[in-house]
């Protein structure tokens, strides 16, 4: 019995491994999920009928319910929130997750209280738990909207750290006297979900996700721990592993937002304030990274390039040629939106693009393609700005009113190429900048293009 | 410090395991294009919940007659099923977008 | 309403202010277009042409007689103003700042008369902006021209015969002309230099592969995108700046223009006299009185073994895409005009006031 | 041995046999060097460029008379042979194939004549072909002359002003001079199409840039990298394929050439009614009779809008860079003929043997 | 003590691993080297002196000697060898390893016989060392040299087949019945040896380091086999990683021969035969790919690029433009070198060249750039062959003799491109692609260089 | 199999630890570049040397008179540091042409 047991973990924890492994690659990651969704499910079928322990039916009754009510509203969560929504949801699951890890260490205290590894365990899965518990359900909040501003706390790393201080001293006492104690347990609960909300309270909506990578990985710590009350391998080495690869998907969040770890934490509050153009806010600026721009555009069906001034300045069109090729050949497709004043003089695009041999008839004319942005997936613009400044529709006080633009708001979704902020020619802000359908990919537009190129070919 | 030294020998085997499991799960992770970071968080999230079996265990050994225990442990088992499959199931919709072209 | 297109009478033009197909356009609007007898011959285009697309092809007389509107390319002439009658709408190019004679000769006739080279270069009247449309192809001809009259190939070639070095070609002047100018010699394979007063054109040459030539421009601020008049002192640091570039080119090319004024002279005979022998400058400014000293307008003068071309900016030999070009700057500026073939005479709004010279015999702009 | 260098007089003609730094060259190696006097005038080299690097400038008859050898680039006429003497070696195309009266009055003279154009077409021998290097520069002049004579633009331009459709140019005959007329075509942004009777020109062709139209050539096998006279059947076939493309062209040029015979026909009159009004034809076959029926040597023919302009192979024009090209040649030629500036006379060897036409007044060649 | 020593394996175990992790990045590889030496040193170290047994010096002083003595061998070998010469010391080596865990295995036998799984490992690792060790010398004979030719035997795979079967059920009975006997053990030894040597002796030397590789992993996994027996973890672990890693290197290196595990070692006899061109034997074709080929170009000092026709017909102008300027920008001195007949017209390269904006300064002509040949690290032939042919200088039938070439013979290291064997414009062979200097990247010009630059961005 | 499933019923973290190390040998040598395919090689051939700590074990518990015990030993240990000495030091050398460059 027991045998058949262990070796269900041992394959589930494989499942684990190449589950995760393969969630790291755009075209195996589905197919990665379900590998580790059905090791899991084995695990837990295992664990619930594969034992030699008398139980009474009334408490499979109960464990069936639990799990009979936990798949229902799980299951319907998930398959009915808005995409928009989904990193809020794992960030409540995961508490969910800290606070089952807590659960367990409230029961199993008093039982094995008198052996100091046990009680160790136990103590670190109840804080942990609670850490993560209590920081994930801010974290939603302030993803959801529910918690909006950012809560400014004077004092705030000094009474943080002392908390935390407290907390570690507390268990250790705890530990050390062996104390069977249920209120002082809740007592450490309790200031463990204090923790955890003065941990996420002060931390900026854009840095959640970054926040909620790294409480996951904290679930992970706190599975292992009880795996190791239990001696069960299938969650000790589980745990670990979303615990390590947790804290490195964490740094790499952090560096595809530009930040350390430590400055996402503490100091930096992130989430830049909005600007404010004319009368109007705009919003705030989206950035993205070449990795997700090529993913994004590998499976797209449609893109049109929208190349600019920009273009000719960082000489990249033999690089936007390379991209144009590399994705028809992956069946996307592709064409140039030529606005007739894009560049310095005219015919400035047709001399730079015919330069790196773009086949003539991959060229719109403006009054051509704009009918057919509405059906564009992504809009690549490439060192152009006022020939896509929606103030030339919208704004009669700007220089450019009246002049016909390329209508690439109307597309899906805009992904912006341009060094940094900067006007273009006619020196005004572009509003374009700050849709919520526009991610900007800031760098010299050769030098991004190289590497977006690069990424494509890597997948 | 010692009783950390008698930890790792009294469970060498279970040291050798963690170190191994934290060098895998670097070694699969490092290197994931951005797009992929929150399926991959939320996957990561998912696993997570193999804290359930840690649950069901307290379920399993509980003393019917203590009702505490059991009502913690159903919570529990509930919170760490809901952490599954929804962790799995969110996970499954976002890589949607991933989907081959026909 | 009538629009009556003449055939250009200027010595050496071939261009015609409307194409058929523009012509097609306006009459699908609801105009009602004549075209003089062999109009559009030198563009290529053929009177059967313009007939196919129900344009009139009448005599010269007929066409001042019936059209209310009147289009040309060129400034009408004194030839053209004894057959213009009161009332008539005169559209061309008429640098009234440098012709004040002709406005008032207009006026005299009690016409009403818009020109099309005073279209302010703002964002929303690119596309009537016939400098941009007609210098961009003179500054391609130009390089085809220069490309023509030398004794010596643009690129590079190593051959087993012996390695042919890139020709130098020398650009003055970065406006639109420059510009198109620096794409073209850059494309047949040349070394193009080049040299502009304003510092923010060095960017923009360099975007085409040139090099730019940096004179240092204090005190030499443009206004509104144009160049004002350099000082004696800037013309001194752009001659020490340069001169080393202009000995050893093959080919220059000169565009640099103010607005309204005499062109600077940038190459004294001094400098053609220790230039190369065997190169050429194509002088586009000529008409404007020449960016070089010693150039004639629509001439070609030998000194000392450099041939110097004195051309103008109108790119009258690449006629059909220039009547193209001009054609649908003038459609868009019509439709600008115009409701529905009706003229809207908003006198507030920036294009038509800018434009519109003379109204029924009163001069609004000198 | 001294060497004289001979001022052309053919028409039109601006090269020179020798510039002045392979004179220099030859004179290193221990020739003595004569050239008349405004022998490189028209290729911008002055007599002063000559005299710099030690050659003597003569004038015509004293040349003849003091020479060992003789240079030119274009055949001894009967003027030229009248001041030859016997035992003269005379070095420069002479087309024996074409024209055996002109061997026979050099043999007449009892001098001894090379012929540049007959060097073989080996490996070794590349670095004196007259023919590619000449033909190369003409490819490239052909298609500035058609830029020069369009009334359109070469490249696609959108612009503000409505865009523009890049021209198209057909090219037969993907030789030397097709190869590089695609590539200057191709550089100025045109779309390029091209054919030839020999199939293994597609993939060079293509490797520029230009759309092959292939002809089926079942039963045209060419000779040793050359073109054999085409069947009418071929002739045929090729008129159905390109048909299509040639009456859409705006620039068409003709290379093809069949060694020692008269130009194949390929555009015929009734081809020519049919093409668009404003079209180019640059014949460069024009002195073998022509490619288009209706080119004549030198003119430019205008047939129903389309202008046909009749020249030849030889890049004229493009004089300094052709005589650097050819003087290398002829440089290379005469290293090759010679040992420390005495003849080697090895008739067994190929290029030697070939090239030798007269050798002291007995015919070798014909 | 005994924890001491524990934690010496532990950190031996973990600079095992990052030690293999930084060999598979050039920056890194000596320095995870040198990381890996240092913990087999206190591995070592740790194992002769923690320990509670009581060591007569004598065994001491053996110890100590043996060390000395196969350390001054081995470092006196290694830093003597010529670099060609050292995959077969590596062989070498890897069968002395197999030979030590045969060796520890006789002396353990009859010690621990009577234990069924000590039993099973101990006659494990005999066979598994006796067939590394045997089959290593085997493949260190055929790479010297001394082993010259293929040796065919008849009835090559039944014969193997069946030894192999025989070992098994030998080794099966030896441990069921649990005889102690040394002859026994003797026998085995010896049919592993023979096994070793039939493994191995009909495999071509072609293939040799795809055998070695396989030999090593398979002293990887004996080595772990005797740390189960001592249940010695660093030996465990280390022997494990090993093994799988020299699995996975197997297989890398198969692929890049583009050959299968099963095709090396059984069927196809590696290594083609020598072309012959005219009257000579040309020698064979040593075939790269991208990946060597940049790491060569990325530690040059001096690259010269020579393309040709093939390089038009690709249409790769704008990728060798991609690769000069990556190169350039890592501090290689490239240049190109443009012999006046390269392509099909004269300044066929230049138009090429200057169509993706090369920099005319860097494009030096074949007068110029010949001498500087012998100076020069690496060539790379892009398309070209005619002009890089040396029949134009040795071989006066030849049709392009006479002509001038590009001298690149003349190189330290010459990279052809093309798509196959195929002859150029004159139609004849070319002896340079068999030149011991050159390597062949096949391939479409296009398609190469794109690989080539996206190795180099990866490095 | 049920010797096999009995082993692992045995050794259950031994196994985990054969299974983990057999992942990260995996993990950390995909992907490597062809040129370092022999140098990985042949550190990787200095690695398995490793078997010299039980040849040095085998000397440690050798009974000083079994002189055969002995002896194989003392050739046991020679050969295992030849492997690992050498391994590692003609790795060394083969990386030599890694050198940054000045
Ligand atoms: N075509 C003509 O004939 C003509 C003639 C005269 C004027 N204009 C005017 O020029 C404008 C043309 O519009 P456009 O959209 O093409 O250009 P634009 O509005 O001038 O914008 C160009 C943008 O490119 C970015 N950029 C510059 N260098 C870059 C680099 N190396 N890499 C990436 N991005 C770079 C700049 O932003 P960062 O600095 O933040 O990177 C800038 O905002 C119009 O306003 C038009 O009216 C056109
Ligand atoms: N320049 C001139 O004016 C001129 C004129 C006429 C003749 N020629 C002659 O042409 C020759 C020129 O020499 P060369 O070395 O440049 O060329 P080549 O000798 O003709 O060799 C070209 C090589 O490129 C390879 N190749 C073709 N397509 C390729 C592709 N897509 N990717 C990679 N490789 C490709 C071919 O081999 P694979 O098929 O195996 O790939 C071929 O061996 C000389 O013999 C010269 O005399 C020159
Ligand atoms: N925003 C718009 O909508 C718009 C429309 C059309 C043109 N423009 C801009 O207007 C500018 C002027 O164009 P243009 O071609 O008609 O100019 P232009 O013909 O008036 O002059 C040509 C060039 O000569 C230069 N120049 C004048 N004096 C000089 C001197 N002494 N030395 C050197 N250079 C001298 C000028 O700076 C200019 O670049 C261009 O930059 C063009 O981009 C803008
Ligand atoms: N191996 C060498 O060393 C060497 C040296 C020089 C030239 N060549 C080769 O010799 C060949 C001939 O060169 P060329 O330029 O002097 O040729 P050419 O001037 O004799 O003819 C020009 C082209 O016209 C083509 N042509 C002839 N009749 C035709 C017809 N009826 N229809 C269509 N096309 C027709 C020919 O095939 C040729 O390509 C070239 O391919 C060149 O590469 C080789």
């Amino acid at each position: 019995m027991d045998i058949l047991l262990n070796i269900i973990y041992l394959i589930a924890t494989i499942t684990f491994i190449v589950g995760l492994k393969k969630l790291g690659h755009p075209e195996t990651a589905k197919k990665g999920n379900l590998i580790a969704a059905s090791g899991m499910g084995l695990a837990i079928l295992g664990t619930i009928f594969i034992h030699e322990l008398a139980v009474p039916p009334l408490i499979y009754i109960l464990i069936g319910l639990a799990i009979l009510i936990g798949s229902i509203i799980g299951w319907l969560i998930a398959i009915k929130v808005e995409m928009t929504k989904m990193p809020e949801l794992v960030s409540l699951f995961n508490g969910f997750g800290g606070a089952s890890a807590a659960l367990i260490g409230l029961v199993e205290y008093s039982k094995n209280v008198s052996d100091v590894t046990q009680a160790t365990t136990i103590v670190a899965g109840v804080i942990i738990g609670a850490i993560t518990f209590s920081g994930s359900l801010i974290a939603w909040g302030k993803l959801n909207g529910s918690l909006k501003s950012v809560v400014k706390i004077p004092f705030y790393n000094p009474i943080n750290n002392l908390l935390f201080i407290g907390i570690i001293a507390f268990a250790a006492f705890m530990i050390a006297t062996g104390v069977d104690s249920q209120l002082l347990l809740y007592a450490l609960l309790a200031s463990g979900l204090a923790y955890g909300v003065l941990f996420v309270l002060p931390i900026g909506g854009a840095d959640m996700p970054v926040v909620i990578s790294l409480l996951n990985s904290l679930t992970g710590i706190a599975a292992a721990i009880t795996g190791i009350l239990y001696d069960n391998m299938v969650m000790l080495v589980g745990g670990i592993l979303v615990g390590s690869a947790g804290i490195i998907l964490t740094i790499a969040m952090c560096k595809a937002m530009n930040r350390t770890l430590g400055s996402v934490i503490f100091g930096a509050f992130g989430g830049g304030e909005a600007a404010v153009v004319g009368n109007k806010t705009l919003g705030s600026i989206k950035s993205t990274n070449p990795s997700d721009a090529a993913i994004m555009m590998n499976y797209a069906s449609n893109v049109v390039i929208v190349p600019g001034y920009g273009l000719a300045v960082a000489q990249a069109q033999h690089v936007i040629h390379e991209l144009e090729e590399m994705l028809s050949k992956r069946g996307v497709n592709v064409k140039y939106a030529i606005h007739p004043v894009a560049g310095r003089m005219p015919g400035h695009m047709n001399v730079l693009l015919a330069e790196s041999n773009v086949e003539y008839h991959m060229l719109v004319e403006m009054d051509d393609i704009n009918p057919q942005f509405s059906n564009t997936d992504i809009v690549l613009v490439v060192g152009a700005n006022d020939v896509v400044n929606p103030a030339a529709h919208n704004d009669p006080a700007s220089p450019i009113y009246g002049m016909p633009i390329l209508d690439v708001e109307n597309a899906k979704h805009i992904i912006v190429n341009k060094r940094g902020m900067n006007a273009g020619y006619a020196g005004i802000e572009n509003e374009l900048f700050y849709n919520s359908k526009t991610s900007m990919l800031f760098g010299d537009a050769k030098a991004a293009l190289t590497d977006l190129v690069a990424e494509l070919k890597n997948m | 410090m010692t009783d950390f030294l008698q930890f790792i020998e009294d469970n060498l085997q279970i040291t050798y395991i963690l170190i191994l499991s934290i060098f895998v799960g670097i070694e699969v992770i490092k290197s994931i294009p951005a797009v992929l970071h929150t399926p991959l968080m939320s996957g990561a999230n998912a696993l997570s919940g193999v804290v359930i079996v840690g649950a069901i265990l307290v379920m399993l050994h509980a003393d019917p007659a203590d009702y505490l225990a059991l009502a913690l442990g159903f919570v529990a088992v509930v919170l760490g099923v809901l952490n599954v499959v929804g962790g799995f199931a969110v996970t499954d919709r976002m890589l949607q977008m991933f989907k081959k072209k026909k | 309403m009538k629009i009556g297109v003449l055939k250009e009478t200027q010595d050496g033009e071939r261009r015609v202010a409307i194409t058929p197909t523009i012509a097609k356009q306006l009459i699908a609007v609801g105009f009602e277009i004549l075209a003089e007898e062999g109009a559009g011959e030198n563009s290529s285009f053929k009177d059967s042409d313009y007939t196919d697309v129900n344009v009139t092809i009448e005599k010269r007389a007929v066409i001042f007689h019936e059209a209310e509107i009147l289009l040309k390319i060129n400034p009408f002439d004194e030839e053209d103003l004894k057959l213009v009658d009161e009332g008539q709408i005169l559209i061309s190019k008429l640098y009234h700042k440098s012709d004040p004679e002709l406005i008032k000769a207009i006026a005299a006739r009690g016409a009403t008369a818009f020109s099309m080279d005073a279209i302010p270069r703002i964002s929303r009247a690119q596309d009537m902006d016939v400098l941009s449309s007609q210098n961009n192809l003179a500054g391609y001809k130009a390089v085809i021209l220069g490309a023509f009259e030398m004794t010596k190939i643009f690129p590079l070639m190593m051959t087993s015969a012996g390695t042919i070095a890139p020709s130098r070609v020398l650009i003055y002047g970065v406006g639109v002309a420059g510009l198109q100018a620096i794409a073209t010699a850059k494309r047949l394979g040349a070394v193009v230099e080049a040299t502009d007063i304003r510092s923010e054109t060095k960017e923009q040459a360099e975007s085409l592969g040139a090099k730019f030539i940096l004179v240092d421009n204090a005190g030499e601020e443009s206004e509104g995108g144009y160049a004002k008049e350099a000082s004696a002192d800037y013309a001194q640091r752009q001659k020490e700046a340069v001169n080393k570039s202009l000995f050893q080119a093959d080919l220059v090319i000169t565009t640099a223009n103010i607005p309204g004024r005499k062109a600077p002279v940038l190459i004294t005979e001094e400098q053609v006299l220790q230039m190369k022998n065997g190169a050429v400058i194509i002088d586009l400014a000529a008409a404007q009185g020449g960016n070089c000293e010693v150039s004639e307008i629509n001439k070609t003068v030998i000194r000392n073994g450099v041939k110097v071309i004195g051309t103008s900016i109108d790119p009258k030999s690449v006629s059909t895409n220039a009547s193209d070009l001009y054609a649908k700057n003038i459609y868009n500026y019509i439709r600008h005009l115009t409701e529905e073939t009706k003229f809207k005479w908003d006198l507030e709004e920036e294009i038509t006031d800018e434009t519109l010279i003379v109204k029924d015999g009163t001069i609004r702009k000198n």
